[in-house]
């Protein structure tokens, strides 16, 4: 099919590849081998580096530069691998971690040796239990291969790597809420600075990367940071895996290079919208991303495109809504899971998303007034940029973007619902009365 | 300087310009025509009948924003008391005339709406200079000012009136003086 | 006189001055709860090893805190005071410090729940497919109130299932999907739903053909190899 | 933080001088310009950054960024006004708002509010939700003596991480996610902490009350009055909130040299005993066997024929919480015209005079700060938590916060324990025996190192104590291997005194090896062998000065004994007590919420105790009957205030010379650092080549007290050792709002112990030695050394008694 290049997914459907005996047989585990034989830890860092490796978690920072950032010492440092996919849209790191383990692990192994980190953690959303199963009996399988552990392919260097568990929160998938978690706390983001690289977890500098980013690195040192740059864009080098969703026939990751026309992949690979069916909405990238319309659907897939649009690409999720598809209601589903999911350390983000919901429910509900669209549409700008993480914009910007884009399929809820459940414009919608006060003099 | 004495006719004298001779009918009305028009006011207000009050039988009226004897009110409907003893009158009082203290509602035997009543609260109507500042802090209109203007007593410590005193209704009723009166 | 605007003042609760005296007279100093003594607190060797060996994995004690967490549920079914006490007397910290944890994400349940879990994705991508009428049929045939099981959980009478509809799961290429026992099923029908219930309520293992563990990648059959890619030798 | 580097920065364009490194909120402080704040507070430690309040504009920066986590930079350009800042200010406001109950008028926050002052002065004025707010149930009490209404709670984090990073009991936490986090507790328990009142004064709502304050006054209903809490020696300065003469609550006064900013819940809520309808108002009388009310005059005339009678054969007992004043008039007038050698102000018995000097030496003396600048801290003979709270506080910050080395070597298992890195335990009796090998370890040639367990232990707590920048806070045992290791580490010794004005007691001449200022004089009877002269009658008379020793002293049976006997007893006491009752004449004393005078903190910090409160009935200012009562005796003082009393113990006490109340101030002034230092007296003779270990003789029991040796006690015998539990106090059982707080005797012992005599799943024993026995509760601790138990002194059981000794332990007969 026009559109895909596997490198990531390669004999994904190969069967026993979870296996190590399976991966060694396609050639796994020979980047690692290189890596620590042939090239120094130095070298390693800057071939990384100069392959423009984007993260792909959603921010898009170069991985080698990051990595780079990392004080040298005889410090203790660490690895974390962000497996805390949680982003509505996303389910590409599940289908890598269980189809494909191994690849991942020496990802690790291999950026861990390139930035002299000694320790690894993999955080794994906890819902995803059978995939940490898989991946726990593939880290089993590596350090029983000496792939992993005190010295590594005796060659001395040590990378201890732990599978680490959440138990369902979203926003440890924010980095530095993802440290204090691993770290045994609620998961609550911190201020930055100090940024993690210098001051992680356990206050010792970290690295962090996501599952498809490290996914990558085999495959840059086994064929060199040129071959890997004659993928994809200049800017974004590299394949991507883009998970397709919603109201499409085809869900599922599809792995491309970036830059190609988004209606091929949500008509071309995924299939669009059932037959007869047209695309009203969709999200570039995971529930985060402001909406585009039918009309945006020929720009190119790619970072700066989407951010030229007024969204953002994030982690590659597409979420297709169709012409049957309530704004309001999707809105609302949106914000409400950004209400559930805010941590609740910050203001803006508890009370905002707290505050949007309700907004929300009353316009559905007839109770609200276009003026309140205004209000909703204040709180959305009151919230961005005045959060401690980036949980609070990822709420407010789709919301946000909804309302100005279908801003008429909002008034028209107020008045449908208004229709549906008559009450007097006077009466308070809500239960708490003020006491009334008698006649005075 | 004066000129001296006996002076000479046509030298340093003023020659001032006189009324008309009195008489006539222009001098009668010169005579009573103001006298007139005042006994006209008066004639007037004969058949009003007398205009002194018979005080104290008889009370002043005061105008409806005449600002007398505080009063404190409790809510119709719950018979609870407005005030919640949040002692914002005693904060606002220039005079420095209230004392407030507050105390925790039970819920099983409430006195006000809130979690907060309350427990004392003693105006000193000695020091009170009626200048109804209370009545404006009050976030609950529990505190407005009467029109009860006879407070004289023989002792000042009986000029301090209790929350007991000031929730009941007042004994003497004042008419209202209405507008144009 | 205030300009009508009266502030918001509402009743105190119905716990009555005499109650909360009794409440407060209740209390004793050795109420509160520091870190336990390990001396004091009798745990069930299995649990205990658990959490120790969590213990050895992380440079630093509370790291094991998850992990101790998920062993006490998986040894009560569900995070009971008791064994957060437990586990935290091993572990040597406040069980408040554990429960405050536990009660922050989603998957630790602070209060009982029925033998089978079941959590009905409901986010945008299922949502978008059907998931309402999924979490519906769910309810319906464990007989539990949908409204409650969307927002804060609810098990079934016969304490066989509970339901609760969840925030994203991550499989959205299965849409609408549930999370059935640490399984991943999808796409569900309301049918299958029903199904689902039933069969959980005899302990079998539910809707077998609908497991994600035995699906293919969703993204189709494996294309045209992209001759850049070269094979696995370096 | 800072490293001291000045630089400059431009906030709303005016210039602005601050440290390198200081968070931004502080710097424009510099400069007039107020950021606000909810979450942060410096005093928590690190900014988290969580509110949002603090949002400002800098030059450079495109995100509006966090005031309080800022730190300042050399040329910064900051803006705090403008349209950007304040959308996101008024953003902020109505934010908080949305779920915060608009119930100012009975809030008992209103009017001393930041959320209030915050929304007037920063919000948007007018609140566009019109949807429900979050409801809990109303106030409910978190502990006794704290209500929560968590409808009010702005999820600050101030109280949570006070509970997990200044107190560090944890008990306190957030519970649930998001929107629906509120503060708990594990389980809805109580919160019961020392100093869990400080989240009262921290929560800048109205969410957390103070049980015994609420609804009892506003702030423009009060007055604050400013004095010192004599309850312990940590001598906090507080603040007293009064209103109609009575003190509503105290809060804490800031002052890093002494306490930090908190206050331990003793100090916090112990004012309801000043107010307690128990107090003695009116000087008295015994006549016919009961005390009668009568006037000063006759109260007096009665004291100074007492007291003239006896003469020499009088000894006067100064209890801690004294003032400097009283216990110098009362030593003026013991050692003046009576002529006695008999004061005491401890129960422990003394040094002797050279000792005292040395380990006195203002160059050895350490400032409560300089814990704070130590590389590593040796706690020794104490627990913190019950002999001076805030050290525990003040401990535990710099082990968390400036990684700290901290090394505790006790008979009982601290509080601390769990920060330090290494721990030692001893039998008790057996602190003179540790020290030496501990100076011995570190490089003390006088002492043997000592052998087994004893070195090993000595070795591990030498091993992290840094030489040149250790503090040793201890109590207990004095000995010349103190401050040999003080001198061997270069270290500074803070030691904590058992009475609250303990050193300055001493200072002015209570104790009966020196006179004012440790100067020479004729040496009195210790405490032990005091109690002893008064039991045989070689002394008459007893003069009690805020002193309870049947209570308070360790052999509190014997004193009773003792005052029983006693020819005349004057007793000056704010209650009547198991001492007053053998009183022939008893004055009312002031509490220190009425004293005026000065005290004298631990680290030589002169403080003043001013008056906030009139004197109760007829009580008088101490001072002032003390200087009548020496007019009487022949010694005219004359002293006609308080003010001139200091200027007789600033002539009197040399290296306190010309000290006034103006130069004390507030924050009072520390004597070591004055001029009139220099006038501390020398140790009169060499020092001895070897340490006389000065064990008090009389408590030596059967084992106790040999140095490097504890002979396990036989097989059903415990050795006991006592400890004062910070509420086995007279301000405990006054207090209504403490009264639950009240210890009742218990028996720690190991779990080894408890396995070897059988006591598992006992509740309760009976602890006998030598024919006296007492009924204790069992708590099996994991920390105590095996073969050792621990009783809690001060409850007037005479537990003090059994401590050193070797006991039997058998499960309670009979039961209650």
């Amino acid at each position: 099919m026009a559109g895909q290049t596997r490198m990531l997914f390669r004999h994904v459907d190969e069967p026993g590849l979870a296996s190590i005996d399976t991966y060694r047989r396609l050639g796994g585990y020979r980047a690692l081998e290189k890596a620590l034989r042939d090239i120094d830890p130095d070298e390693l860092l800057s071939s990384l580096e100069d392959s423009g490796l984007r993260g792909r978690g959603g921010a898009g920072f170069s991985m080698g530069k990051k990595a780079s950032f990392l004080p040298r010492g005889d410090m203790e440092k660490f690895l974390c691998c962000n497996a805390d996919e949680s982003e509505p849209g996303a389910f590409k790191d599940r289908e890598l971690m269980s189809k494909n383990p191994h690849q991942l692990i020496e990802g690790i192994v291999i950026a861990a040796v390139a930035a002299g980190i000694g320790q690894a953690f993999v955080f794994i959303r906890g819902e995803y239990w059978e995939v940490a199963d898989i991946l726990d009996r593939a880290v089993e399988e590596a350090y029983a291969a000496g792939y992993v552990g005190e010295n590594i392919l005796d060659t001395g260097h040590r990378v201890e790597l732990v599978v680490h568990r959440g138990a369902g929160a979203y926003i440890c998938g924010e980095e530095t809420a993802l440290l204090d978690a691993l770290e045994g706390k609620r998961g609550n983001p911190r201020l930055k600075p100090p940024f993690p690289a210098i001051q992680g977890l356990y206050g010792g500098p970290t690295l962090i990367n996501n599952v498809e980013t490290l996914s990558n690195v085999p495959h840059i040192v086994k064929n060199g940071s040129d071959w890997f740059k004659g993928f994809g864009t200049e800017q974004s080098p590299g394949t991507k895996v883009v998970s397709v969703s919603g109201c499409v026939q085809r869900p599922g990751n599809y792995e491309i290079e970036l830059g190609i026309p988004s209606r091929e992949i949500i008509y071309g690979l995924a299939g669009g919208p059932p037959e007869g069916h047209e695309v009203k909405a969709w999200f570039p990238g995971g529930s985060s991303a402001p909406v585009l319309t039918a009309d945006e659907l020929d720009l190119p897939y790619s970072f700066e495109s989407m951010a030229d649009a007024g969204s953002m690409l994030g982690s590659g999720s597409i979420i297709v809504a169709d012409e049957n598809v309530s704004i309001p209601h999707l809105a609302l589903r949106t914000a409400r899971f950004y209400h559930h999911e805010s941590c609740g350390k910050c203001t803006p983000c508890r009370e905002g998303t707290n505050w949007t919901v309700k907004m929300l429910e009353r316009v559905i509900s007839g109770e609200a007034t276009p003026m309140d669209l205004d209000v909703i549409s204040s709180v959305q700008d009151n919230i961005i940029g005045n959060c401690l993480c980036v949980l609070g914009d990822s709420m407010a910007m789709p919301v946000g973007s909804m309302v100005a884009k279908f801003r008429h399929e909002f008034e028209a809820a107020i008045e449908a619902g208004r229709d549906a459940a008559p009450r007097p414009l006077d009466e308070s919608p809500t239960d708490v009365k003020p006491v009334p006060v008698g006649a005075a003099g | 300087m004066s000129p001296e004495f006996p002076y000479l006719p046509d030298e340093g004298v003023v020659v001032v310009q006189r009324g008309p001779e009195p008489g006539g009918v222009g001098g009668a009305y010169r005579a009573f025509g103001e006298t007139l028009r005042g006994l006209k006011t008066t004639f007037a207000r004969i058949i009003e009948g007398p205009v002194t009050i018979q005080y104290p039988e008889e009370k002043t009226p005061v105008y409806p924003r005449f600002r007398g004897r505080h009063k404190l009110h409790k809510f119709e409907d719950t018979g609870l008391e407005k005030c919640v003893g949040c002692s914002l009158c005693a904060a606002a009082c220039p005079a420095d005339c209230i004392r407030v203290v507050a105390a925790e509602n039970d819920p099983d035997d409430r006195v006000s709406a809130g979690e907060r009543y309350a427990e004392v609260y003693e105006i000193n109507l000695a020091r009170c200079i009626f200048c109804g500042y209370c009545e404006v802090a009050c976030p609950f209109d529990a505190i407005t000012m009467g029109h009860e203007y006879e407070l004289a007593d023989y002792n000042r410590e009986d000029l301090v009136f209790t929350k007991e005193m000031l929730l009941a209704e007042p004994v003497e009723r004042t008419p209202l003086r209405r507008e144009g009166e | 006189m205030s300009d009508g605007w009266v502030p918001e003042i509402k009743p105190t609760d119905d716990l009555s001055a005499a109650d909360r005296r009794r409440l407060v007279e209740s209390m004793r100093p050795e109420d509160a709860e520091p870190v336990p003594e390990l001396s004091e607190v009798d745990i069930p060797d299995e649990l205990r090893e658990r959490i120790e060996s969590a213990m050895q994995k992380y440079p630093e004690i509370r790291s094991a805190s998850l992990p101790a967490l998920w062993a006490v549920q998986r040894h009560y079914g569900w995070c009971t005071p008791e064994g957060i006490r437990q586990a935290a007397a091993v572990m040597g910290v406040t069980p408040g410090y554990l429960e405050s944890v536990a009660t922050f994400y989603d998957l630790f349940h602070t209060s009982p729940v029925g033998r089978h879990r079941v959590l009905v994705c409901h986010n945008l991508a299922c949502w978008l497919r059907g998931a309402e009428d999924v979490l519906d049929a769910f309810c319906e045939a464990a007989g539990v109130d949908p409204d409650e099981a969307d927002h804060i959980g609810t098990s079934s009478e016969d304490g066989a299932v509970y339901l609760r509809g969840f925030e994203c799961l991550g499989a959205c290429d299965i849409a609408p999907m549930a999370s059935i026992d640490e399984h991943y099923y999808g796409p569900l029908t309301p049918e299958e739903a029903r199904t689902a219930v039933e069969q959980l309520r005899s302990d079998a293992r539910p809707i077998p053909d609908k497991a994600l563990a035995g699906r293919e990648t969703a993204g189709g059959p494996e294309p045209e190899p992209d001759p850049r890619v070269k094979e696995g030798e370096a | 933080m800072t490293n001291g580097e000045e630089i400059t920065l431009v906030v709303d364009g005016v210039e602005v001088r601050a440290q390198a490194g200081m968070m931004l909120v502080d710097a424009a402080k510099h400069g007039d310009v107020e950021i606000p704040v909810f979450c942060y507070e410096p005093k928590l430690g690190q900014p988290v950054g969580a509110c949002r309040m603090c949002l400002v504009e800098i030059e450079g920066i495109p995100k509006l960024q966090t005031a309080c986590s800022t730190p300042v930079r050399d040329g910064m350009v900051v803006y705090t006004q403008t349209d950007r800042v304040q959308e996101a200010q008024n953003a902020v406001v109505e934010f908080l708002l949305v779920n915060h109950p608009l119930d100012c008028p009975v809030c008992d926050k209103g009017g001393e509010c930041p959320l209030q002052d915050i929304s007037m002065g920063w919000g948007p004025g007018k609140s566009r939700v019109i949807d429900p707010k979050r409801h809990f149930q109303k106030p409910i009490p978190l502990s006794p003596l704290i209500k929560i209404d968590r409808e009010r709670c702005i999820l600050c984090y101030r109280c949570v991480r006070f509970s997990q990073e200044v107190a560090e009991d944890e008990q306190l936490q957030l519970l649930e996610r998001g929107a629906s986090t509120f503060v708990g507790t594990f389980d809805d328990r109580p919160y019961i902490a020392p100093f869990h009142g400080n989240i009262i004064e921290l929560c800048p709502v109205g969410a957390l009350t103070s049980d015994a304050y609420r609804f009892r006054a506003r702030p423009w209903d009060i007055e604050d009055a400013g004095t010192v809490c004599t309850l312990c020696p940590s001598q906090c300065n507080i603040k007293l909130t009064v209103r109609d003469e009575r003190i509503q609550r105290v809060l804490a006064r800031d002052n890093f040299e002494v306490d930090d900013g908190w206050l331990c819940d003793k100090g916090r809520f112990g004012y309801q005993m000043i107010e307690s309808p128990d107090r003695i108002t009116e000087p008295m009388i015994r006549q016919g066997g009961t005390l009668v009310p009568v006037s000063w005059e006759q109260a007096l005339e009665a004291a100074a024929a007492g007291l003239r009678d006896a003469g020499e054969r009088t000894a006067a007992v100064v209890g801690g919480p004294s003032s400097n004043e009283e216990g110098y008039l009362t030593q003026r007038i013991v050692r003046g015209p009576l002529g006695s050698p008999h004061v005491v102000s401890t129960y422990d018995d003394a040094v002797d005079r050279e000792l005292l000097l040395e380990l006195s030496r203002p160059q050895l003396a350490a400032s409560v700060a300089d814990i704070d600048r130590a590389e590593s801290v040796l706690v020794l003979g104490t627990d913190p938590m019950h002999s001076m709270p805030i050290i525990d506080l003040r401990i535990r910050k710099v082990v968390r916060r400036n990684g700290t080395r901290l090394a505790v070597a006790t008979d009982r298992p601290t509080s601390i324990d769990g920060v330090a890195e290494e721990t030692a335990r001893y039998s008790p009796g057996a602190m003179s025996a540790f020290v030496e090998a501990l100076a011995a370890e570190t490089g003390a040639e006088v002492y043997d190192r000592a052998e087994g367990e004893l070195g090993a232990d000595a070795e591990r707590i030498a091993g992290i104590l840094r030489p040149g920048s250790t503090v040793i806070v201890w109590a207990g045992e004095p000995s010349l291997a103190v401050a040999d290791l003080a001198a061997q580490l270069d270290a500074k010794l803070l030691e904590i005194p058992a009475g609250a004005n303990g050193r300055g007691l001493r200072e002015v001449g209570c104790t009966p090896v020196a006179g004012p200022g440790l100067s020479e004089t004729s040496t009195g009877l210790s405490p032990t062998d005091l109690c002893e002269a008064l039991t045989e009658g070689d002394v008459e008379v007893a003069f009690l000065v805020n002193a309870d020793p049947v209570r308070d002293a360790p052999n509190g049976p014997g004193w009773n004994e003792a005052l029983q006997k006693a020819k005349f007893v004057l007793a000056i006491s704010m209650f009547e007590d198991g001492s007053t009752k053998h009183a022939d004449v008893v004055f009312p004393a002031e509490s220190y919420t009425e004293k005026e005078g000065t005290v004298t903190h631990p680290d030589g910090r002169l403080q003043r105790v001013r008056p906030g409160v009139p004197h109760p009935g007829n009580a008088r200012p101490m001072w002032e009957v003390l200087a009548e009562l020496a007019g009487l005796l022949g010694d005219e003082t004359g002293i006609d205030s308080a003010g001139e009393a200091l200027a007789a113990i600033a002539q009197d006490v040399p290296f306190y010379a010309r000290i006034t109340e103006g130069e004390i101030g507030g924050l009072g002034v520390r004597w070591q650092e004055r001029e009139a230092a220099r006038n501390f007296p020398l140790a009169p003779g060499a020092r001895p080549e070897r340490s006389s270990v000065v064990v008090p003789t009389s408590h030596v029991g059967t084992t106790g007290g040999v140095p490097g040796a504890s002979p396990a006690p036989a097989s059903d015998q415990l050795q006991i050792g006592t400890y004062r539990d910070l509420w086995a106090a007279e301000v405990t059982d006054r207090s209504p709002a403490l009264r639950f707080l009240r210890p009742t005797q218990t028996l720690e012992l190991s779990p080894a112990d408890a396995e070897r005599l059988g006591l598992n799943g006992t509740p309760e024993v009976d602890v006998r030695q030598n024919g006296t026995s007492l009924r204790a509760r069992v708590a099996i601790r994991e920390r105590i050394r095996p073969g050792t138990a621990f009783l809690v002194d001060g409850l007037g059981d005479g537990a003090g008694a059994l401590a050193r000794h070797a006991v039997e332990v058998s499960a309670a007969e009979g039961g209650e």
